[in-house]
């Protein structure tokens, strides 16, 4: 332990905490080696997203430095450096780095002091504290692994080599219809008559939204969500990644899971009176929510309410679930934007983690978890002994066991949004709309588009939200409002935070052809039960 | 041994037919079984037939009547195989003749008791979107010129017995049993139409302008169930844009087959030239993915539909279709394959998706009771694709029409030719191993 | 008057070939004006002189006689028989004072419905210009009046 | 018979709707009654389909109750109609030659939908002509003609051998003519079957060994077609072997004489450069083997281009040659599977692999990894030399929307089947039709697909059209059908149209005798007599008579008169007509 030094990475605002440091070097006052200074305009561009790509790359500790409040060269940038940094500590607690390892000074042009004050008290506490684990292996910002696997073996393993050139692909393809430059028919010919480079460094690599639309209708099942993510690892190996919304923070707490040393702290969530357990028959995998919950805290939707409802029904019908205490992000993601080295390291750690608790049944709420577990793990590690079933098919069959049942009627209309991935990907269409229907009281009325031909929430693996998604979620709020329906259901966590997310930003239209409260399914069926208050909307909905 | 050789025939269609007269017109008893009750098969639902335009009834009725009128021939409608024992030269059949509940000695076909029948269901013929009464005869050509009585449907008022003057109507008949003994047998039984309602995109059955080929053939057909008028199906308007969809569930893995079924592209081409014919202003689009026109004057067909005729071909799957709810119009949404632009056709009328045409389910019963062997298709499979192709597996049955492969109907015509010719040879070879 | 003349045709056409085109025509909706009235024979080497001089004597303002085209007769050689008869009728019509443009021989084959169609219609207009035949009976009672 | 002529004619006239194909246009209520106004009509009604069992039984009730002795059927053309409701005739009594029909559906409301009124006039026309004609009507008495049970095949490829096999195993005699020296036609020239894989050569071999060994089959190689006279059972045939005359006769006639590959001169670079082949001549390259190949070159990229002088804009190669496609997918298979590393582009318009097997075969092309590009007739496909005998092929990929040049060491050109040069003499020695492809034209597209108008006589294989050998095969069973009808019965019934020589007027002028192309007029004796059997009834001679001795059966002069006088109403426009029918006589 004698030889660690603290590795401290600092962003520096240019008028105040630059200056500052400059300060201590015209005074000549002396600090520790430990830190490395990046310089920034304003401590409000520092991002959650910098702060957790330092600590990927091995820094023990982050100080973000700003001009005192009042003080902001640009008035308020510091209250913003404020806010985010607020939530990034929340970030480091859940993944288990410790808000300790990030620290937000004030330090003024004048305060050359100050600085280096800080700097030495950071570098004696993250001393004290240990190195984080993850300087002893960085796991780096992109998968290395290359593809091996030849294009045509993949055209042919994903059928694409039997492409006729119809153009019901592409015709189908949301995205196609918005951004004639993205093209799933032009991608597989290309790739067909040899132009091999020419698809892995085409944008549109990365604008599809792997929604199944295409597979659904091709008559040859050519496997284009499969054919994409290929491509996508075999591009990514080459140095080549998408567009990441978000700064990449999801992408990089992904990572930051898939380090084996990681522990975190996700069951914050937990209320005190529910009952959980280690081992046991059900498993619910919560998912990313806990973390969720913190990145999108601000456009009205609250994650772990879905995980907090979900556990009550559970207990309410008398089951006492495991929640792994460790649980990893499911590496959805990951995998369909082409790291398929972390993907895999999630997988095995995730899969070992489950089989420990001798779960029979695994719960999720989240589709993605859902078609991940189910499909892509066996894939790769083999049949597990364990069961996958959506909250949506759970639910089902409590309703169908009498396991529960509903006091009273909640009248009111809903409709609901297929997830892509629990719909067109796994084929469950049918037991979210039941479970609604099975409510007392809840009419059901249909989008036009819905079950095999509903239309995506617009991103998909966090990659890619622009102007076309958000004309895709405006397209798809107005259809929903178009039913008369009092609320959207949804089955699908990232549905909700993406329909929320368009309706929290500057509308294109007005308001009533689009605003719709959003719900996802366990929420509602745990209102439905009593077990959880309803929200003030909720009320007005029931009048 | 001085009986007459003789042939059973399996299936009344076109192919059936032709298989039937080449045999029975140089001196061999046929029977001829059809399941119906009446034979023609697909040939007597068309309009018309590509490339001459020809009304298709109005060719097939004449070789209708001539299996009819045939000293030679017996027809066995409304009839199932049961049994087949022996083999070639001496197979012995027991075929199942289901009641008709009506005499055919006695009734004329004036169709008095279908008039008074107090019980309407859709017609099979018209593709279910016509009506028909529970005694009726499915088509006015139909032969034998027969009422049938459907069981099923009917609730026993007895009006029909109290209105028909020869008596004809018979509650009593029961199933009967007919023994035969024929020295080989032809099978043409024809194909089924693919159901494209589990493509949804397409919005078969849920959009009411969307129709599929035979549905359409019916629906323009002067004897069908509108009279030949081109309406929308949905509210009778009277339409101004009609889209053809080709390769619906063929060449494909997931939905109906993965083979072509050879004739969608010229019968969309002819119904493009009915519509174009009916009403000169109407517009009709193709949609097709490979215009397959390989048939003699096929191309020229495609060539005189597109410039004399004005029909728009369009190289493109459709990716889905739209309807307005509120005026069940309907919009196409496709990949101008081309220009490679995405773009929509507005405010279609009425939408023919031509469906991949499926072997007969009832081939596999057909198979087990012959011991014959079916491909993994659900076709019939023949000795040799190119050497042998009207022999199927077992010596003295042979195979023509669609249910071996698909083909339109000049192929099949031929092919019943063919078979004929295969049976007669057989049973020349058996007479003479007999004789010797 | 003139613009209500509307011409009444004759028209000879052999069982093999012309008579199958101009069921081709009806097969194949080719419009064509109603003026034509059509006579059947085997061969387009049945027509008599004297029918034609028949036809022309009924006050028939035009007389079309088609055959199939030459190599193609299904008699082998009809269809230069009538060749040589129709060649020799318009001389004749021309001597006794009848236009002889009131008779045509055309070749139409089974597969030409379009051109049956376009010949007929070619021929109506011709007669029309070439007015009422000087045999119409009308014309001759108002001529002997 | 003889009481008929005299009886007074008593004509039933019946008016078809046939659906709304007649009824849409003419008003077929008006028409009957106007045909009851007519001269000799005792009867007349409308049917919705008279060619139906009830329309025919119609009929036949009508001549019993109203004792008609002539029946007129206003309906569509009597080229398809005719025999059936002569048959109705027949059942009811009546001579099947006092029957016509009036053509109102091809020649009226189908050429005249928009002019209900006018073609309203035009059918009562139509229908008056009939009657007047039918007044006119004889009874006549078909004859049976012995048919010989020997079949002529002409074309020994695999249709003819195929045919020939199948007639003579029904016991007929078979003579089968090659012209070349050697049975086989273009199966000869191929190396592999598809779908089957198979050598053609093994394939061939067994049949011809077949061909020669059966009792019942005459071979003759190297030997044309010289005359063919006479017709169905009793064709007489001289064929020309080594010069030397050969006849015999025959009772039928399969065409059978096959196609030959379109050479592209001047397409492509086809004379020009070596590397550009046919995809015959690829078959013959192949046929050499692998090794022979491998000295020649070992193909690195090899593009195929399909519809090379098919499919064109004008006839006769307007047409699509139906298996180009596939012998493109097989041998591009071919070289894959011998030169693994090597690319296969097919450069095509619409891939013709229709079916279950050809579509199978075309996924599992694309599965092997042979490269489909579409190009359209509006932007083909350029060739231009490269050094080292390359070969630079420029193609505009139509869906993809981009050129792309391919850097070729061999050029396949698919190009159609087209007919054969002697085809043209052939069709003119059998009074047969060739169609604007100049493939033998047969008697009816859809029903009749092998048979010829004129009796006895019937094609099949690729002298038809294009086709691939298991659809030639079909056809050549088919003929065999056709064929063995009429001489498995050994007689067939003809009709009694022919010409009538009226002895008292006759002067012997031998008009007839030289104008007659079938030899059926022969002076003895002064008087000119007609030989039935080789009367084909056109009356050629009939119009020639300077006497007027002839007369042809069933298109009587009288009968012709009588359409001539009732074609038009002849009275002047205005005033309104009057209903003198015979107006003019």
């Amino acid at each position: 332990m004698s030889q660690y030094e603290p590795r401290i990475v600092g962003f520096l605002c240019n008028w105040c905490g630059y200056a500052g440091a400059d300060l201590a070097g015209t005074s000549r006052l002396s600090y520790p080696t430990n830190i490395r200074i990046i310089r920034v305009m304003c401590s409000g561009r520092v991002e959650p997203a910098f702060v957790l790509n330092a600590f990927e790359n091995g820094a023990d500790g982050v100080l973000v430095a700003g001009c005192h409040p009042g003080d902001c060269h640009y008035r308020s940038g510091n209250q913003h450096a404020e806010k985010r940094i607020e939530k990034t500590k929340k970030l480091l607690d859940v993944v288990g780095i410790g808000s300790d390892r990030l620290r937000l000074e004030w330090v003024s042009a004048a305060e050359g002091e100050k600085f280096a004050s800080v700097i030495k008290d950071f570098t004696e506490k993250l001393r004290v504290k240990g190195p984080s684990w993850l300087g002893k292996e960085p796991s780096g910002a992109s998968a290395k692994q290359s593809v091996k696997e030849p294009i045509h073996d993949i055209l042919k393993r994903t059928k694409a080599l039997y492409c006729q050139e119809c153009g019901k692909c592409s015709s189908s393809c949301p995205v196609t219809r918005l951004d004639p430059l993205y093209s799933p028919r032009l991608a597989v010919e290309k790739a067909l008559i040899g132009l091999e480079d020419d698809v892995l460094t085409d944008k549109g690599l990365w604008s599809c939204l792997t929604c199944y639309l295409c597979r659904q209708r091709c008559p040859l099942d050519i496997e284009y969500d499969e054919l994409i993510r290929t491509c996508r690892a075999k591009a990514a190996a080459s140095g080549i990644v998408g567009n990441c919304s978000h700064e990449g923070v999801l992408f990089s707490l992904s990572r930051l899971m898939a380090h084996p040393e990681t522990r975190q702290n996700r069951l914050e969530w937990v209320p005190k009176e529910a009952e959980i357990a280690k081992t046991g028959e059900v498993l619910y995998f919560t998912g990313c929510l806990p973390y969720f919950n913190v990145v999108f805290d601000d456009i009205n939707v609250s994650n772990v309410e879905i995980a907090q409802s979900m556990l009550k029904i559970l207990n309410a019908a008398g089951i006492k679930p495991v929640l792994l205490e460790n649980e990893r992000c499911c590496g959805h993601d990951l995998s369909f934007a082409g790291d398929r080295q972390n993907f895999e390291k999630l997988a095995k750690m995730n899969m070992a983690a489950i089989m420990e608790t001798h779960a029979s049944t695994v719960v999720t709420t989240c589709p993605e978890c859902y078609r991940t577990l189910k499909t892509d793990y066996p894939e790769l590690l083999g049949q597990p002994k364990f069961e996958v079933l959506h909250a949506s098919e759970f639910l089902s069959s409590l309703i169908d066991g009498g396991k529960i049942k509903f006091p009273g009627k909640l009248g009111m209309k809903v409709s609901y949004q297929d997830p892509c991935r629990l719909g067109r990907h796994m084929g469950v269409y049918d037991s979210p709309r039941k479970v609604i229907t099975s409510i007392p009281g809840v009419e059901l009325v249909e989008m036009n588009r819905n079950r095999e031909s509903s239309l995506c929430c617009g991103v998909s693996a966090w990659m890619g939200c622009g102007r076309h998604s958000k004309q895709m979620q405006m397209e798809r709020l107005a259809e929903a409002k178009g039913t008369a329906a009092d609320l959207l259901v949804t089955a699908c966590p990232k549905c909700q935070i993406h329909l929320n997310c368009a309706l929290s930003e500057k509308l294109p239209v007005s308001k009533e052809e689009v605003a719709i409260q959003t719900c996802d399914l366990s929420v509602l069926v745990a209102r439905a039960l009593n077990l959880t208050q309803s929200s003030d909307k909720m009320e007005m909905i029931k009048k | 041994m001085s009986e007459k050789p003789s042939v059973l025939v399996i299936g009344g269609g076109i192919a059936g037919i032709q298989a039937s007269l080449d045999l029975a017109g140089r001196g061999f008893q046929v029977y001829v079984l059809e399941e119906t009750p009446t034979i023609g098969g697909r040939m007597a639902q068309l309009d018309k037939t590509f490339p001459t335009m020809d009304c298709s009834i109005c060719i097939l009725a004449p070789k209708m009547m001539e299996c009819f009128r045939h000293p030679n021939i017996k027809l066995l409608t409304y009839s199932e195989l049961k049994e087949i024992k022996g083999s070639v030269g001496n197979f012995r059949v027991k075929i199942l003749q289901k009641p008709r509940y009506v005499d055919g000695t006695k009734c004329t076909g004036c169709g008095t008791c279908a008039e008074h029948c107090p019980v309407e269901v859709p017609n099979e013929f018209d593709m279910e979107l016509g009506m028909r009464k529970a005694i009726y005869m499915p088509m006015p050509q139909a032969v034998p010129r027969c009422m049938t009585l459907d069981k099923e449907n009917c609730i026993d008022c007895k009006l029909c017995t109290k209105m028909c003057r020869a008596g004809a109507v018979d509650f009593q008949q029961e199933p009967q049993d007919v023994n035969l003994k024929v020295g080989a047998i032809i099978i043409a039984t024809g194909f089924n139409q693919y159901d494209p309602s589990e493509i949804v995109e397409y919005g078969y059955k849920k959009n009411k302008n969307v129709l599929t080929a035979l549905e359409f053939e019916r629906w323009v057909c002067a004897s069908g169930p509108v009279a030949g008028h081109l309406l929308r199906p949905a509210d009778g308007g009277i339409p101004k844009r009609i889209a053809f969809i080709q390769c619906v569930g063929s060449r494909g893995t997931k939905f109906g087959a993965p083979f072509c079924s050879s004739v969608c592209c010229m019968y969309a081409t002819k119904e493009a030239l009915i519509i174009r014919e009916h009403a000169p202003d109407v517009q009709v689009h193709i949609f097709y993915n490979e215009l397959r026109a390989f048939g003699k004057g096929f191309h020229e067909f495609v060539n005189r539909a597109r410039t004399e005729y004005g029909v728009n071909y369009i190289r493109s799957r459709p990716g889905e279709i739209k309807e307005d709810p509120r005026t069940k119009s309907l919009t196409i949404w496709y990949d101008d394959t081309f220009t490679r632009e995405i773009k929509s056709l507005n405010d279609v009328d009425l939408v023919v998706l031509c469906p991949a045409l499926l072997p007969r389910e009832s081939n596999r019963k057909l198979a087990g009771i012959m011991g014959i062997e079916l491909d993994e298709c659900g076709f019939f499979k023949v000795v040799h694709p190119l050497l042998a192709p009207v022999d199927t597996t077992v010596p003295g049955i042979y195979v023509c029409g669609y249910c071996q492969s698909p083909k339109d109907i000049p192929d099949s015509v031929a092919q019943a030719s063919a078979a004929a010719a295969r049976a007669a040879e057989a049973l020349t070879l058996v007479q003479v191993q007999r004789t010797e | 008057m003139a613009d209500q003349f509307e011409p009444r045709i004759l028209g000879f056409l052999c069982n093999w070939c012309s008579y199958a085109g101009a069921d081709l025509a009806g097969v194949s909706r080719i419009s064509y004006p109603t003026n034509i009235r059509i006579i059947r024979t085997m061969c387009s080497g049945r027509v008599d002189p004297l029918h034609v001089l028949e036809a022309l004597r009924q006050g028939i303002d035009g007389v079309l006689v088609t055959g199939c085209h030459i190599g193609d007769c299904h008699y082998i050689t009809g269809n230069q028989a009538c060749e040589k008869r129709v060649k020799f009728l318009k001389d004749t019509l021309d001597q006794i004072g009848i236009d002889s443009r009131r008779l045509r021989l055309e070749w139409v084959s089974a597969s030409e419905g379009g051109k049956f169609a376009r010949v007929v219609k070619e021929f109506i207009e011709e007669i029309r210009q070439l007015g009422p035949s000087p045999l119409r009976k009308e014309i001759l009672e108002s001529a002997s009046q | 018979m003889a009481e008929l002529q005299i009886e007074k004619p008593r004509i039933g006239v019946f008016v078809c709707h046939c659906g709304i194909n007649i009824g849409g246009v003419v008003n077929v209520p008006q028409v009957v009654k106007y045909a009851q106004t007519l001269p000799d009509v005792a009867y007349a009604e409308g049917n919705i389909y008279t060619c139906s069992a009830e329309g025919i039984d119609s009929i036949k009730r009508a001549i019993k109750e109203h004792s008609l002795n002539r029946v007129v059927v206003a309906s569509c053309t009597p080229r398809t109609h005719e025999p059936l409701f002569r048959g109705a005739c027949v059942d009811a009594g009546v001579n099947p030659y006092l029957f016509e029909l009036a053509n109102i559906r091809e020649q009226c409301s189908w050429v005249h939908m928009r002019e209900p009124t006018k073609a309203t006039e035009k059918a009562k026309d139509i229908v008056r002509m009939a009657a007047a004609r039918a007044s006119f009507l004889m009874p006549q008495q078909e004859s049976e003609v012995p048919v010989e049970t020997t079949a002529l095949v002409i074309g020994g490829g695999i249709s003819g051998i195929t045919s020939a096999l199948c007639l003579a195993n029904q016991g007929f005699k078979v003579y089968l003519i090659e012209k070349e020296p050697e049975l086989g036609g273009m199966l000869r020239k191929i190396y592999k079957l598809y779908p089957t894989d198979e050598d053609a050569s093994k394939v061939l071999h067994a049949s011809v060994e077949a061909v020669m060994s059966h009792k019942n089959i005459s071979v003759l190689t190297s030997t044309t077609t010289k005359a063919v006279n006479g017709y169905i059972g009793n064709f007489e045939v001289t064929v020309l072997k080594n010069a030397q005359e050969h006849k015999f006769k025959a009772g039928t006639v399969i065409i059978a004489t096959g196609a030959v590959e379109f050479r592209p001169t001047n397409m492509y670079g086809y004379d020009k450069y070596d590397r550009v082949l046919t995809q015959v001549d690829l078959e013959q390259v192949l046929k050499s083997g692998k090794a022979a190949v491998d000295k020649f070159f070992k193909p690195q990229t090899v593009a195929m281009i399909q519809c090379v002088g098919a499919r064109e804009e004008k006839p006769p190669r307007s047409y699509c040659s139906r298996l180009c496609c596939m012998v493109a997918v097989k041998n591009a298979m071919l070289l894959r599977e011998w030169y693994p590393s090597s690319e296969v582009y097919i450069i095509y318009q619409d891939m013709q692999t229709y079916g279950k097997d050809y579509e199978d075969h075309h996924r599992k092309a694309r599965e092997a990894g042979i490269r489909f590009i579409n190009y359209t007739k509006e932007n083909p496909p350029q060739v231009a030399p490269l050094p080292n005998d390359r070969l630079k092929l420029t193609v505009y990929h139509a869906l993809l929307g981009e050129k792309r040049e391919l850097n070729c060491d061999l050029i396949v050109l698919s190009t159609p089947l087209v007919q054969q040069e002697g085809a043209k003499e052939l069709s003119k020695i059998l009074k047969v039709p060739l169609g604007q492809d100049e493939f033998f034209l047969e008697a009816h597209v859809k029903l009749r697909p092998v048979d010829f108008a004129t009796d006895g006589i019937y094609v099949c294989g690729t002298a038809h059209g294009p086709k691939d050998i298991g659809e030639a095969i079909s056809q050549a069973y088919a003929v065999s059908s056709r064929a063995a009808g009429p001489m498995a019965n050994r007689k067939v019934r003809t009709e009694a149209i022919t010409a009538v020589v009226d002895k008292e007027r006759c002067i012997g002028c031998r008009m007839c005798e030289n104008l007659c192309p079938f030899g059926a007029h022969r002076v003895e004796e002064g008087k000119s007599t007609v030989i039935e059997a080789l009367c084909k009834g056109c009356g050629v001679c009939a119009a020639a008579c300077m006497r007027r001795a002839i007369s042809m059966k069933h298109f009587t002069d009288d009968q012709i008169m009588a359409e001539i006088k009732t074609a038009f109403i002849m009275e002047a426009p205005k005033p309104p007509a009057s209903s003198n029918l015979e107006g003019g006589t």
